[in-house]
């Protein structure tokens, strides 16, 4: 195993693209591209799932990313609906302009 | 690999409550195109008779407690009286809603199914042991709710709420899913009493580790309890949902988001709860301070009391910052005692709402004590329990929570939050200002009178939030003796 | 003896006229306010008789007034030599003004149903309260009698209340004597602080074994309660305002009665204050520089009942100046005598005004001694005794006190003289200005029917025989004596000084009737400064009751209480909706801040956890 | 039946039944409220009746657990001072019914239910033995005069309302605070459980511990005193407060305050009582002065009567912290001859405003020209207030002033500088709205008493002169009870009232009148 | 041979990422997101997850990126408009995120101080038996109740997108 990839790699390496996903929801206007970024996040966490199962030597993590997928596309498909009808009464994707009740 | 699992009929008691609220969910859902429209409450009744028999499983599986499919649920004095907690929620919402959907023309098997999945999702989280479990359960819970949030489809103000919900949710969601990997990578296990069991041996993992782990899901799960810094969606969301639909958010959800965070903290994360500390004592403090300061200055109703839930929020974690079975206990009760008083202060609203939500301002209140006594004497009861004046609930649980918190001297918390409370009174007197002491609004004057189903979802919470108020002594000694996880 | 009997029987007459009053007929009236307190005067009288020579205090106890621990007291009345003195003189006179008043207010027309019933009832509520303090066995029950003349005084002296002047009269006569209360209060409290008890055997028995300063401070206090009652400088000043009431009420309280009652508590006193001897010495400062002063106020005034107010408290401080000497029966016996002759002076100059039908000032009189002789006579009786000339009453008892001041300090004695000449200056020149000479004024005057002729006549000759009542003898063996041996000189200059007055008054007011005028206009800045009574009203509003009212209403009321009590209580109110609206700028509406605010908390959290996990 | 329960249980009765009247029917309210007001006065007197006054301690006494845990009982008592208050409470109730007869015409239904709810949370306060319990009504009495202000109030009502509610509110939470810590140490409320530990020793506190607890329940009190600086809430809530509010607030609420403070604040904390006995006899005699002060330059007369309640009240802080047995007593009963003068005092200007529609005393003038039997009533009112002999005042603050001047000579002579000033303020007053002349408008409409108006002020007016006249049916009760207050508070003042026993007519011959 | 399979692979994730950050077309991003899901399932195998290697594959990549890509379609989204700001996250967002990364990544990096390695089949328990298995036995409960999960999703579709409340 001398010339294996660290561990730590991965996790870095899902730390990275947890934040970049944080930072596409922070950033990005449209409200698509914001709800991208949350699937990043949770591909992200994804892959932390993963990197332990096979650190533990487990299929329990594997197993967890299963769950965390089929979160994700449930999700995917309410709040696409969410959008829609978003769309629907504004006519935009902008997520800046969706803020009418504040203060 | 054997296969060394089966699982027996005491399971599938345990899961009783959950198997009920789904098949009437799934029942309602089959109905709805089969039942005409308009022409009756018999979705809403089929809700109610269906969160009747769960919670009469609850108490069944009550008196057989124990766990359930290897460990992931455990029937628990706590989850048992979280379970119970959001179905009576579950119901009131429903008596809620039924005049409401009527006027605004939006009578659907949907929405029932809807709020029956929403509450069997919360029925698994409080009642889950197993942290993958917890998460199912509770996107089970918000999905449904995100849904609800935005139930009126071409209600501009439904769909914003609906989105901010979803977005922020699913947001706040990731990062507790993220404490949820690390959890898992620092001890091998999702279950929460491994979790504790793996801090205490001798290959401990690092304290350090559990902490971050700990920390990400306290963002996930301060969120979804509306504690400050992650209250900010609260305000926005309640003030746009539905107003049955907003009731629910701040009982229901936010009891069973409560439930597990107090289980997943006092378990899991009982070992380092030196660290934690402060920093619930921090949250609890801002959540007070920010939820009561910012309703000072709110003209509407629903978005103030969204304040007020935050601010209710914070004296939750008070208890919670107790770190003791009692201050657990304590939180309970005020769970309890909340959901009643806030569900029908809600509940008014509604009544008096109108087509299109459109009197929600306070100004709307006015004069109703003259045109509608037993209302006002209703939201009265309410808001003075959520004041916290004697006899109703709400100071029973204040008296509690800061007993709690003074028995683990935390006197500067306690006095903070009692003065905190002083100020809330001022926007609450509001409210009873503008109803008993303001000639009478055109929503007031033109308020139909009470429909059955609303008054019983005002009568039944002020029935209860005087109940809690004089005889504590019998919830509060269920959540006493309820107060000790397995640990 | 019952001696409760005497003063309910005032008080029985006050509660029947105060309730069913207003539906009686003024005779109705008459019975039971004159019926009372003739009995209460009767029963004085039948009780003195059958006390004895009362060389003992006779004591009734009645019942416990109030009792916290083991201090009480009691309602209790005592009768000794002096009580009994005054009992006399308050009942008595007390009756005789009652008679007159009959007849001075059946034209009066006061507000409420023509105040007849009320002002009959005030004055019998007043004889109970004054016959309260004197038969007073104690402290706290004097102070009852005390505050409750003060309270008849402030409403008779407002009798015409839809009056300004009147009803300021009256406010101040009770504001200040309520200064002097405060004095006397103090008192009590550092007698019962010194001695357990307000009861005036156990104090003064007390009083003999108690150190000096404590009886100084005790009796100084005393003194300041009586200087309020008395009229006595500083606390005089309501005195003269006090004439607003009827004048039988100035006739009764602000002369004979009421007024006398510092001197009486002082005298009563005389074992706190033998033992203490700068108290005494400022008694007599005290009444000594008032009856001057007093005294030069009167020479210059042209109201009748002003001359005869400042004269009061004039000859008030001669009962002070000879009580401050040690001779407290001269000062008892002048307080008698001075009843006799001011309430004559008084209800003279009231049958005068009746006569000119409320005519008050003497430049519009003149000449009456033909058209209402009795007046006139038994005012001229009054005058003469006043005046100190022999053998009338004044001379008697004024002769005491001058001898006993001279041995207190000469000074005082000197001073007394001037101020008998003075006396006799201002009296006579009021007599001489209203009886004599060309009448000035516009009425037609007529005597007064004998109700009031009547009881002028009796006190006229109690006036010019008073002094041979033999009082000083009768409290001979009641006060310590003083050691002051008649000297005829000492009484000669007195009597001359008297003597000169009203040859003075003679000369300017009827000899050379213009020569008035030329005296004060010569006089000039000191006539206009004592005509103004010295500024001393002036003087007084605008260093204590200006400052006080303006002080509080700008600065306590406006300033504290508006300003910066409910200032910084609305502030509290204010910061918060300030802080509110500082938080309402989180929630923009705006998902992306949201998400912001949401990881800024997580990383605040994780930064928390970090370094309480102890990051290494 | 044990009366106190009954006198407890009959307001809140007749707030339950007032509820269920039909809104039209404001006379059968009103009637109502008569009746079970008056009821509750009759079965309170059995209750005096009943008191046995040769026993200390507390008498009526039930003890029932309520709550097992926290251990909470219903637990209530009497004991000579708490009889009184109650007595007032009662008393004072029917009053306020009769003088809202007429003034009261709109929303009557909740006016009465309100009033009598009020009634059962003071007879509350006054009677609970429980710390809990009496937290409970405590903030229980808030509610309805909330209400009272609020609703039938005048002008600025919710403001004043608002601010009534909050003031009080603040101070409050303080205290709860402090019982809850207090049951944490001690594991129970009970009032006499408590002191029965800090007599035995089993309870102490360190020094800064005592004075928190001490402070947390005395500004809780003081507030409700009103104590100097923490007054302002009064003067609005008193002008805008209906008369039968501004009755039962001045009357019977702040003595709430001063009750408090002797039956709680000086037992349970004697060290620190005593400690802060100086700085609180400052605000007080401050309170007494400054009161008298702002009260003579009021141009209103409620506002006028509200501070002079501050400075009524401060002569029974003062008398509570002389810590000598005249100033106690003399405390107890200033708190019910102020609850009965100036209850009168917010009646007659109640039963004025009637008439003139104003409270402001520029718009008065001859009022005794026109209503002689209402001026004289209110002259006695006065009288009374300003302390004058004979009348219930003056046996207060006499005993208050001694038992100061024994504790602190300086202190006394400050503080009888207020009894000059009161002087002054309500002459004044008296004055410009009694006398003087009458206009056109006030001929019209100044009538004289009426029966029913009779009916409320001879009442207040007969307990003045009874109060001042023989206080001996009223003090001895109350010296037991302050008696073992000072053997609670464990004070050691050089002058404990060792007077020596009065040598009645030592050297005198005594006779006895019959 | 590991270690260029995982930078190769990582880059690409991460280079995709960013993409998916900096797009202004969600339709860019959409495309972009499915390169980082593509690169993910790589690393997945590597790591021994092979059923959810597929599944990435299939369920993410496959159906729910094709579902946005569907949406964006359907809406007609363009690029982004850019109007409309937010102070608080122009302001404090960069800084935050790098805060909250360098955290993590600390954190991450320090977890297993030994700092083991990954080689391919390194761990074979990932395959669809093993997932399966404990799929049905001892995770039979969530896998359960994902299935309601699904149900609402389904429910919550219909009730916001139907065409009418009636």
């Amino acid at each position: 195993m001398t010339n294996g990839v660290p561990i730590s790699w991965y996790l870095v390496l899902s730390a990275v693209l947890f934040t970049l996903g944080v930072a596409g929801f922070v950033f990005r206007r449209s409200i698509i591209t914001v709800f991208m970024s949350i699937e990043l996040m949770l591909n992200a966490v994804n892959l932390t799932f993963i990197t332990f199962s096979y650190q533990l030597k487990q299929v329990n993590g594997n197993l967890f990313a299963f769950f965390v997928m089929v979160v994700a596309a449930a999700e995917a498909a309410v709040g696409l609906a969410i959008i829609l009808t978003v769309f629907k009464n504004r006519n935009t994707l902008n997520i800046d302009d969706v803020s009418s009740m504040k203060d | 690999m054997p296969i060394n699992y089966s699982f027996s009929g005491v399971d599938t008691l345990r899961f009783l409550p959950e198997i009920i609220l789904t098949i009437a969910a799934t029942l309602l859902m089959v109905l709805d195109p089969l039942i005409k429209k308009r022409s009756s409450s018999a979705f809403g009744n089929i809700a109610i008779l269906a969160f009747i028999a769960a919670i009469v499983a609850s108490i069944q599986g009550y008196g057989n407690p124990g766990t359930a499919f290897g460990g992931m649920l455990i029937v628990d004095g706590f989850g048992t009286f979280f379970r119970i907690l959001v179905m009576v929620v579950g119901i009131l919402t429903v008596l809620a809603s039924y005049r409401f959907l009527n006027v605004q023309d939006a009578e659907t098997g949907e929405f029932h199914s809807l709020l029956l999945f929403s509450v069997a999702g919360q029925c698994i989280m409080v009642t889950a042991n197993e942290l993958i479990v917890i998460f199912i359960g509770l996107e089970i819970s918000s999905i449904a709710s995100y849904v609800l949030a935005g139930y009126l489809r071409d209600d501009k103000r439904n769909n914003e709420s609906a989105l901010k919900y979803f977005l922020l949710g699913s947001f706040a969601t990731a990062f507790f899913l993220y404490g949820i990997a690390l959890i898992y990578g620092a001890t091998g296990t999702v279950d929460l009493t491994a979790v504790r069991a793996a801090q205490a041996g001798a290959n401990a993992p690092n304290p350090l580790f559990i902490g971050i782990a700990a920390a990400l899901m306290f963002v996930g799960l301060a969120f979804k309890v509306s504690v400050a810094p992650f209250q900010v969606w609260a305000p926005d969301v309640y003030q746009g949902a539905p107003t049955p639909v907003s009731a629910f958010l701040s009982a229901g959800p936010k009891a069973a988001a409560f439930a597990i965070f107090l289980r997943i903290f006092m378990t899991a994360f009982e070992p380092i709860g030196q660290g934690w500390e402060p920093l619930v004592w921090i949250a609890a403090l801002l959540s007070m301070t920010i939820g009561n300061f910012a309703a000072l200055l709110q003209s509407d109703m629903k978005r103030m009391l969204a304040y007020s839930s935050i601010a209710h929020a914070g004296y939750v974690l008070v208890a919670m910052t107790a770190r003791t079975d009692i201050g657990e206990a304590a939180a309970m009760f005020y769970l309890a005692a909340y959901a009643f008083m806030n569900i029908g202060a809600f509940a008014v609203v509604t009544h008096l709402s109108g087509k299109g939500e459109r009197y929600t301002s306070i100004d709307d209140f006015s004069g109703l004590a003259q045109k509608q006594p037993l209302t006002a004497a209703m939201l009265t009861i309410f808001l003075l329990s959520l004041i916290g004046v004697p006899l109703t609930g709400g100071f029973f649980g204040k008296f509690y929570i800061f007993k709690a918190a003074l028995e683990s001297h935390l006197v500067w918390l306690t006095v903070l939050g009692l003065l905190n409370s002083a100020v809330a009174a001022y926007y609450y007197l509001r409210i009873l200002v503008v109803m008993y002491m303001k000639e009478p609004s055109e929503a007031a004057a033109n308020a139909e009178p009470l429909s059955p189903g609303l008054g019983a979802a005002l009568i039944l919470p002020a029935a209860a939030t005087l109940f809690l108020g004089i005889f504590p002594g019998w919830v509060l000694d269920f959540a006493g003796r309820s107060a000790t996880f397995l640990k | 003896m019952q001696l409760w009997l005497i003063p309910i029987l005032p008080f029985a007459g006050f509660l029947i006229n105060g309730i069913f009053g207003r539906r009686f007929s003024k005779s109705m009236v008459n019975v039971f306010a004159i019926g009372s307190v003739v009995l209460a005067f009767a029963w004085v009288l039948k009780t003195i008789l059958g006390l004895g020579d009362l060389n003992t205090p006779y004591t009734e106890h009645y019942f416990t007034w109030i009792q916290s621990g083991t201090f009480n007291v009691g309602a209790d009345f005592t009768v000794d030599r002096l009580t009994a003195i005054m009992l006399m003189v308050v009942t008595g006179i007390g009756s005789l003004i009652h008679i007159y008043s009959i007849g001075y207010m059946a034209h009066e027309h006061g507000p409420n149903y023509g105040g007849y019933y009320r002002f009959f009832a005030y004055l019998n509520l007043f004889m109970f309260f004054m016959l309260t303090l004197v038969l007073a066995s104690n402290y706290l029950l004097l102070f009852v009698g005390w505050e409750g003349v003060g309270l008849c005084s402030y409403l008779l002296v407002g009798f015409y209340f839809d009056k300004q002047f009147a009803t300021n009269a009256g406010n101040k006569a009770f504001i200040v004597n309520r200064v002097g209360d405060f004095g006397f209060s103090l008192a009590m409290f550092y007698i019962v602080k010194q001695f357990g008890s307000l009861d005036f055997g156990t104090v003064f028995h007390q009083a003999a074994g108690a150190s000096q300063s404590t009886l100084t401070l005790i009796g100084f206090l005393l003194l300041v309660g009586a200087c309020g009652k008395s009229a006595q400088i500083p606390l005089y000043t309501w005195l003269p305002d006090a004439m607003a009431g009827p004048t039988p009420v100035s006739a009764l309280i602000h002369a004979a009665t009421m007024v006398t009652a510092g001197v009486y508590m002082c005298s009563r006193s005389w074992p706190i204050y033998v033992h203490a001897p700068d108290a005494m010495n400022w008694i007599a400062i005290i009444g000594v520089a008032t009856a001057f002063f007093a005294a030069t106020i009167g020479m210059a005034q042209n109201d009748i009942k002003k001359v005869f107010a400042y004269s009061t408290i004039s000859q008030l401080g001669y009962m002070f100046l000879g009580v401050g000497c040690g001779a407290f029966s001269a000062g008892v016996f002048h307080l008698m005598t001075h009843a006799f002759f001011k309430a004559l002076l008084f209800l003279g100059a009231g049958s005068v005004i009746h006569a000119l039908s409320g005519e008050q000032d003497m430049r519009n009189m003149g000449g009456l001694r033909t058209k209402i002789p009795w007046t006139f006579a038994t005012m001229m009786c009054a005058a003469v005794a006043i005046a100190g000339v022999p053998p009338f009453s004044g001379f008697f008892s004024k002769d005491a006190i001058l001898v006993a001041a001279n041995h207190h300090a000469p000074w005082m004695f000197w001073l007394g003289v001037i101020t008998a000449g003075m006396t006799a200056f201002y009296v006579f020149r009021a007599m001489f200005m209203t009886f004599f000479g060309a009448y000035r004024g516009h009425h037609h005057p007529h005597e007064s029917p004998a109700i009031m002729t009547v009881p002028l006549v009796i006190l006229a000759l109690l006036s010019l025989g008073g002094g041979f009542i033999a009082v000083p003898t009768f409290l001979g063996s009641f006060f310590p004596t003083v050691e002051a041996p008649e000297d005829f000189v000492l009484v000669a200059i007195s009597v001359a000084a008297g003597l000169l007055g009203i040859l003075m008054a003679y000369v300017m007011y009827v000899a050379k009737p213009g020569m008035a005028d030329s005296v004060a206009g010569s006089l000039g800045d000191l006539y206009k400064f004592v005509y103004n009574k010295w500024y001393v009203d002036e003087l007084y509003d605008a260093t204590i009751v200006q400052p006080l009212v303006k002080g509080s209403r700008t600065v306590l009321w406006k300033g504290a209480d508006v300003g910066l009590i409910d200032g910084l209580v609305n502030g509290t109110g204010w910061a918060a909706k300030q802080v509110g609206g500082l938080l309402r700028l989180l929630q923009s509406g705006n998902i992306r801040s949201y998400a912001t605010w949401v990881l800024f908390g997580g990383v605040l959290v994780i930064v928390a956890m970090s370094v309480a996990g102890g990051i290494r | 039946m044990n009366l106190l329960l009954l006198t407890l249980i009959v307001p809140l009765a007749g707030f339950l039944i007032a509820l269920l009247i039909p809104r039209s029917s404001s006379g059968g309210s009103r009637m109502w409220a008569l009746i079970s007001s008056l009821a509750t006065f009759v079965i309170s007197l059995g209750l005096v009746a009943g008191f046995d006054r040769s026993l200390t301690g507390n008498q009526s006494t039930i003890d029932v657990p309520w709550i097992a845990s926290p251990d909470i009982h219903f637990s209530i008592g009497v004991d000579g001072i708490i009889l009184w208050l109650v007595m007032l409470s009662t008393f004072l109730t029917p009053i306020c019914v009769l003088v809202s007869w007429n003034s009261i015409e709109q929303r009557a239904k909740e006016f009465y239910a309100f009033l009598l709810l009020l009634e059962f949370g003071l007879i509350g306060v006054f009677i609970a033995q429980d710390l809990f319990l009496f937290y409970v009504f405590w903030e229980l009495c808030l509610v309805p005069m909330y209400f009272l202000i609020g609703i039938w109030g005048h002008g600025r009502r919710i403001y004043a309302a608002v601010k009534f509610f909050l003031y009080t509110m603040a101070g409050s939470v303080l205290m709860l605070v402090a019982i809850i810590y207090l049951y944490n140490k001690t594991q129970t409320f009970s009032y006499n459980a408590i002191l029965e530990m800090l007599a035995s020793g089993r309870l102490t506190f360190n020094p800064e511990e005592g004075m928190l607890l001490f402070l947390a329940f005395f500004v809780a009190f003081a507030i409700k005193v009103p104590l100097f600086p923490l007054h302002t809430w009064l003067p609005d809530a008193h002008v805008e407060a209906p008369t039968a509010g501004s009755i039962m607030l001045a009357s019977v609420m702040l003595k709430m305050g001063t009750f408090g403070i002797l039956h709680y604040c000086l037992p349970m904390f004697p060290s620190a009582a005593r400690q802060s006995a100086p700085w609180i006899a400052t605000l007080a005699i401050i309170g007494i002065v400054y009161g008298a002060l702002v009260a003579m330059v009021q141009p209103n007369m409620k506002k006028l009567v509200a501070y002079s309640s501050v400075s009524h009240l401060g002569f029974v802080v003062l008398g509570t912290f002389s810590f000598t047995q005249m100033g106690l007593d003399g405390a107890v009963y200033q708190m019910l001859n102020h609850g009965i003068t100036t209850g009168a005092l917010f009646a007659i200007v109640g039963l004025l405003y009637e008439r003139r529609h104003s409270l402001e005393i520029k718009d008065y003038g001859g009022v005794a020209t026109l209503a002689p039997w209402l001026s004289a009533m209110f002259l006695i009112t006065t009288l009374a207030s300003i302390g004058l002999p004979v009348l219930n005042n003056f046996v207060g603050e006499f005993l208050v002033l001694q038992g100061t001047a024994l504790a602190n000579y300086t202190w006394a002579v400050w503080a009888a500088l207020g009894v000059i000033l009161s002087a002054c303020y309500m002459l004044w007053m008296y004055q410009r709205v009694f006398y003087g002349e009458t206009n056109e408008h006030m001929r019209h409409h100044m009538l004289d008493l009426k029966p029913r108006e009779w009916a409320a002020i001879i009442p207040l007016i007969a307990m003045m002169v009874w109060m001042g006249v023989y206080s001996q049916s009223f003090l001895p009760p109350v010296g037991k009870a302050t008696a073992r207050v000072l053997e609670q508070t464990q004070v050691n003042v050089p002058f404990r009232v060792d007077l020596k026993p009065a040598q009645s007519g030592s050297h005198t011959e005594v006779a006895r009148a019959h | 041979m590991d270690t260029i399979l995982f930078l190769v692979f990582a880059l690409i994730a991460v280079v995709c990422a960013i993409n998916v950050v900096v797009q202004s077309h969600p339709i860019s991003s959409a495309l972009s997101l499915v390169g980082v899901m593509g690169s993910l399932a790589i690393l997945y195998l590597q790591l021994g997850g092979e059923f959810i290697a597929a599944a990435q594959v299939v369920v993410y990549a496959g159906a729910v990126m094709v579902l946005f890509v569907f949406v964006i379609m359907l809406l007609n989204a363009g690029a982004e408009a850019r109007q409309g700001r937010s102070l608080v996250a122009s302001v404090l967002g960069a800084p935050l995120l790098i805060l909250l990364l360098l955290l993590v990544a600390y954190f991450v990096q320090r977890w297993y101080p030994e700092n083991p390695t990954v080689k391919f089949g390194g761990f074979q328990h990932g395959t669809a038996l093993d997932v399966g298995r404990a799929l049905f036995t001892t995770y039979l409960l969530p896998f359960e109740i994902t299935s309601l999960l699904v149900l609402i999703a389904i429910i919550g579709a219909v009730v916001l997108a139907r065409k009418e409340l009636d």
